[in-house]
């Protein structure tokens, strides 16, 4: 982000399941002027490394900020916010809770691998017994590397259960029944930013991780259902 | 072809089978929302906004692409040289990229660290995070649209008309602009109203090229992209959905109108 | 207004040389100031090309084109005016008129000036070729003898130097042709610019201009005035163009003056022309009586075949008969003696002529 | 047009900046892959198996596009009827649609609880998480392109060969198989490669329509875009990528040269 | 294999009703088993749509057609058999071959049986048409001469029960048209099925058929052998088409026998023929003769009108020759007689011709 005359002007790239709380923080943000750009990490940290000039980069995990870290395209990353997983079942569906899941033919989505919401899907399948968690892998229809794309289908119906971070499941309020997931199978869903290398508003962009952590955005953060980081 | 034949009705079938299949999910857009969340959609700041930016960015892109790419087809469609085959498969291969790899290849053209990212900084030229990059996705995704059109207009054009606007004394630019563009008219239309749809749709190249900012690069598809991630968000993404179709449907139907064959409907000939 | 007389006092020369596909355009010619010059051939002879040629269309691979002092094309200096520059009057053949400009639009296409004064002037061309009513109106909507005098009058209105006309009359029907015919010669006459005009047909060759240049090949084979190329045919193709009857034989001079030729596969013919050797013998058609067979030499016909009648095609009062004399003969008769003569398929007649109207063709 | 003229110069200007701004980030994606990694990318069973997925369902939706919509373009180019024009721009319509808006307008329609749903459970059809449903996606998609093209070829048909072949004797089905199809065929062929094209990169609707299961519904652009997630795997998505780029010019210059003219090269005309 | 002669003694006849632009068609025709008729008639008569009516390329508002007992089309039963199970051979206008099949593909298109056995009856056809050697080339590559007897022979391949051909000699060029006419007279002189021929030209009308119908916006202005035709013109319109001059003007009864007619714009003519009241007089132009001014009544020829020359066109060994008389009138003479009165423009002559050769038309 350039600096005008004015007041100063910062770049963030928010991964798209912090749309809505760092949407609201940004509009609010004293002393500067936040653009935000929302988009899948992985896509936010391929432009960071194709040299695109941000200042802030919040990812919905902490792998890519630590590799981008590594790579010295950004500073040290913050844990600034947790997220738990839930499952996410249609309104008139058969899943009413976990152990519905391992019933032979229900349908279920998970995310791909290669998003967190995967990884932490598998961890938490991990912790259940060998026998169920073999069930519910059967079970799996698609793997979709995009949360939209698994709450398209559990919301029309398509699927009878999908496994989303408890913020995704605000987006379609009304048009899903979440099924929460006891305390011991939940993931450490940590959420870390930090501020890109070279940015020419560091001070700003230090401010704007301060106020995540415990300012005006934490509180945004919250709002929108984001466990604080511990 | 009479219809009341086994083929005729088959082809029927297959008429009436296309278009359902074709027109039934965006109808079921429509079924999905309310006429008032349409209006509410439309009465949201950052949606008009968002559409705004559609508008204008979609506009120049197509300024631009029919700028260059017209004399550019002119050019291909009537000069025959070596690999001109190529030229033309290679202008059409963005069509086949993924939307996310062709925002991937234009990062790694253009963007900052690109092959040509030196030489545009240097020009104090910026793209990225920018509504220039945003014009810049745009025509990435759709030139080809209009350029094989416009070429293929081009070269249907009678060449005697061109070889008459000579020895009447036009130069090469007087010929295009009096007589060629005027004669592959409803094809340069044509091709315009493809690009420019495609453009009105474009969500990939231009969220990985230009970022999704709102009022700067933020444009429709992206705004309907964002609104799935806002608490019940769905609805208010299918309406802004909606209102895209009714603009990007006017549009299409506007731009054909106007290359319409209006020679067609000259009186009749006769003696 | 004017046009083509501004350019008083300039010809047209063109010499060109040019590989085509199956043979070589090689040839000269020169049109003076107010000439018609018509190019008449057979289908792909060239002529279109050499009008190509001329408007700067296309370049030949050696050749000359000038106007006047004014130099075209000269590709030994080199030198080369692009056709935009040469203000070449050119008629298409399918008129090749711009099918989104109305008629006016049209014709002033080629003029300068403030768009009132060319729609004034374009207005003037049209009426004075009859079609001023029709100023805005589309070529599609046009009769094709109407698109004829647009295209006339569009070529006509850049004031060009010279002026071609490529089978000005190939698009009409066959019903719009002969009143078109005539009303381009009058539009012709009026010119003092050169025309060159090219026809796939020798009579039409024979009714727009003064002289005649027939071109086979790719090469001009005779040049004159109509009247001299059709009773002086340099070669036989060049008669049979003309519409004569083509026959081969060998001359050889007899006592008397005459010469006889004995026909290829039979027969014998005297002539008043010279020649010794192989020869072609062509006559018109017109020039041929029928008799019936037996009454000899009661007239001073000196050549006579006998046949059979192969053909009888009504003509308006005339009538075109078919012969199988060895070789197969076409003659013309009046409606008159063709009832008297009871002509049908299979009557076997006499064709009669005389040895003047024998014109002998050497064949090197 | 001379080249050596200002306008000429500026078309080929025109011309030249059109291709390289087209070509260019096409030659970025194989600039950032080593030849190397672009052979490691296919020895790769996951990246071979949803090629051969993509190539798989493209064909078959290929095959459907044209059995379905060569036919319908013909009856929709031939007959005159109220609401023509109408028709021919809502099978145009998406084409505008954004990917995603695509695949959950298909879910409304064709989905479990969709417009249709009931219906084809009851036809026992699955298409949500089925192959078939990738195939569903991608007609829906690509079939524009087909059409578009198609009935443009068809309506350029002289009508006598069509009337010849009646008179000859010949129905509805041997005229349009023997005669309209051959005559028609370059544009349907540039309709084919087109509409390939676009089904071999698309993305945005398979994902929301048919998911994404490896050897099941994972097309290679849905594999370019997991490997793209995948720490690491950012060259691994660009060599997936360069190969599907290589695997669609391949298919864009092979479908070409079947629609090529034939007719064209027939010996010149002489007599 | 034999063609068209398969469908003897079935005659073919036509009547429909049908509205056009501007006008209604509206005739009836029959045409006998081996019968050649001609529809002649100027562009826009609806030529092309009466052959389209027969072949079931366009339904009339009321109508019939059969072929023998077979019944094509009853608007009143209704009855309508599909253009494709009418076996009604139709030669187009600018033929129509199928672009991407070879020749003897086209032949065959219509033919049924094995592979093997229609290339072998295809080539057979193309044999006996004098263009066996062509039976793999594509369209694309025939001369236009080629192409229509392609196209003559892909029509009778399918052995029809009547052929039409609209307008076959138009896509020839002037040069290969005389040609093909004779050989197309040929083709169809053997069929033996109803033969329907449209043309624009009374000439080529004459030289196909045994008949000619000569239509006029939509309706039939007169049938008859093609003399009777010229002869007797029925109308002004007919008497134009036929190439002769006509004059209008007021008829009354001489004594002696013979009718006067007062010329509009001044003039008397007498003729033969019995009117009065409005007529149109119908000379042919080859039934006039030039002569200077002066020299009355030395002939038996009663009509003489005196004017100036304003056009002269040779064409072969005659003149065309316009004269302003009151009504311009068209004559044609040797180029003997024209060189002989030192014809050229301006010049005075009477134009005289026989009461005899003078064609009354009575206006209504
Ligand atoms: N630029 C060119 N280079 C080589 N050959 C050519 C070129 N243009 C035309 N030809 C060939 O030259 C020959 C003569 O063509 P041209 O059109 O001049 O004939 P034409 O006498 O006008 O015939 P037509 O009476 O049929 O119009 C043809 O065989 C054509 O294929
Ligand atoms: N299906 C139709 N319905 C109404 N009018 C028609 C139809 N087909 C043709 N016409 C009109 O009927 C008139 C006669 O057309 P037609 O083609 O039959 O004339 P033609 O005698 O063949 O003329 P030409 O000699 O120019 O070919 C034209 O004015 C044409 O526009
Ligand atoms: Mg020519
Ligand atoms: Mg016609």
């Amino acid at each position: 982000g350039g600096s005008g005359a004015g007041e100063p002007t910062l770049t963030v790239l928010g991964a798209s399941s912090l749309t809505e709380a760092l949407g609201r923080y940004g509009e609010s943000f004293p002393g500067a002027k936040v653009r935000s750009s929302f988009a899948g990490s992985d896509q936010l940290a391929a432009q960071i490394e194709q040299g695109a000039r941000a200042d802030v980069f919040a990812s919905a995990d902490t792998a890519y900020p630590a590799q981008l870290h590594r790579e010295r395209l950004v500073g040290k990353p913050v844990v600034f916010a947790r997220n738990r997983l839930l499952v996410v079942t249609p309104p008139h569906g058969t899943v009413e809770s976990l152990a519905d899941l391992t019933e032979p033919g229900t349908r279920i989505v998970i995310g791909d691998p290669s998003v967190p919401v995967g990884a932490y899907t598998r961890e938490v399948l991990g912790r259940l017994p060998a026998s169920e968690q073999a069930a519910i892998l059967d079970n799996v229809r698609s793997e979709e590397p995009e949360v939209t794309a698994v709450l398209a289908k559990v919301a029309g119906g398509a699927a009878d259960a999908g496994f989303v971070y408890a913020t995704d499941a605000r987006t379609v309020a009304g048009q899903v029944r979440t099924v929460p997931l006891p305390p011991r199978l939940q993931p450490d869903v940590a959420y870390a930013a930090a501020v890109v290398s070279g940015s020419s508003e560091e001070e700003d962009a230090q401010r704007y991780l301060e106020g995540l952590l415990h300012g005006a955005g934490g509180a945004d953060l919250r709002e929108a259902g984001f466990l604080p980081p511990r | 072809m009479r219809l009341r034949s086994g083929f005729g009705l088959l082809a029927l079938a297959a008429a009436a089978l296309a278009v359902a299949f074709l027109v039934l999910p965006v109808v079921a857009i429509f079924a999905d929302v309310s006429p008032g969340r349409l209006l509410d959609a439309l009465g949201e700041e950052s949606a008009r906004e968002a559409l705004w930016l559609s508008l204008r960015t979609t506009v120049i892109a197509m300024v631009l692409v029919v700028a260059v790419g017209a004399p550019a087809a002119y050019l291909l469609a009537l000069k025959r040289f070596r690999g001109r085959s190529l030229v033309l498969a290679a202008i059409e291969l963005p069509l086949v990229l993924p939307p996310a790899v062709a925002g991937i290849a234009l990062l790694a053209a253009l963007g900052p660290d690109g092959i040509l990212g030196g030489a545009l900084a240097g020009a104090g030229l910026e793209l990225v995070f920018q509504t220039a990059g945003v014009v810049v996705a745009l025509v990435f995704v759709s030139a080809p649209f209009f350029l094989r059109q416009a070429i293929a207009a081009f070269a249907a054009l009678d060449p005697r008309l061109l070889e008459a606007a000579r020895t009447l004394g036009a130069g090469p630019f007087r010929a295009f602009a009096t007589v060629a563009v005027p004669s592959a008219r409803p094809g340069l239309a044509a091709g315009l109203a493809l690009a420019w749809g495609r453009a009105l749709g474009e969500f990939g190249a231009t969220l990985l090229f230009a970022g999704s900012l709102e009022g700067v690069t933020q444009t429709a598809p992206l705004a309907i992209f964002s609104a799935f991630n806002r608490p019940g968000g769905f609805t208010s993404a299918l309406a802004l959905s909606a209102v895209l179709i009714v603009l990007a449907a006017t549009i299409l139907v506007g731009v054909k109108l106007l290359g319409a064959d209006r020679a067609v409907e000259a009186p009749p000939q006769v003696r | 207004m004017q046009f083509g007389e501004g350019a008083d006092g300039r010809s047209l020369a063109v010499a060109a040389r040019m590989p085509l596909r199956g043979f070589e355009l090689s040839l000269e010619l020169a049109v003076g100031p107010g000439e018609r010059l018509a190019l008449a051939g057979p289908s792909g002879a060239g002529k279109t090309t050499l009008l190509r040629i001329v408007a700067g269309l296309v370049r030949p691979a050696a050749g000359m084109v000038a106007v006047g002092e004014e130099v075209w094309l000269d590709t030994a200096a080199p030198r080369e005016v692009p056709a935009e520059r040469r203000r070449c009057g050119f008629v298409f053949q399918d008129y090749a008129l711009f099918p989104r400009l109305s008629a006016w639009r049209n014709v002033a296409f080629g003029m300068t000036g403030p768009r009132r004064q060319r729609r004034r002037r374009a207005q003037e061309l049209l009426d004075r070729f009859g079609i001023g009513a029709l100023a805005d109106a589309s070529p599609g909507s046009l009769s094709s003898g109407e698109r004829q005098r647009v295209a006339l009058a569009r070529a006509l209105a850049a004031q060009p130097r010279a002026l071609l006309l490529d089978e000005p009359l190939a698009a009409l029907d066959p019903g719009s042709r002969r009143g078109a015919l005539r009303e381009l010669q009058a539009q012709l006459a009026g010119l003092s610019i050169p025309v060159l005009l090219v026809t796939h047909s020798y009579d039409e060759a024979a009714l727009l201009a003064e002289r005649i240049a027939v071109i086979d090949r790719g090469r001009v084979v005779q040049t004159g005035a109509p009247a001299d190329v059709s009773t002086r045919p340099a070669s036989p193709f060049v008669a049979d163009f003309a519409g004569a009857a083509v026959l081969h034989g060998e001359a050889s001079r007899e006592p008397g003056g005459l010469t006889l030729v004995r026909l290829r596969g039979g027969g014998e013919l005297r002539s008043t022309d010279e020649a010794a050797g192989p020869v072609a013998v062509s006559v018109f058609p017109w020039e041929i009586t029928l008799q019936p067979p037996g009454g000899e030499g009661a007239d001073s016909m000196l050549n006579r075949l006998a046949g059979e009648v192969i053909s009888v095609t009504p003509v308006g009062n005339r009538v075109r008969v078919g012969i199988a004399t060895p070789q197969p003969l076409g003659t013309e008769v009046t409606a008159r003696s063709a009832a008297a003569l009871g002509l049908r398929l299979g009557t076997r007649v006499v064709a009669a002529w005389k040895a003047t109207a024998t014109r002998l063709i050497p064949l090197s």
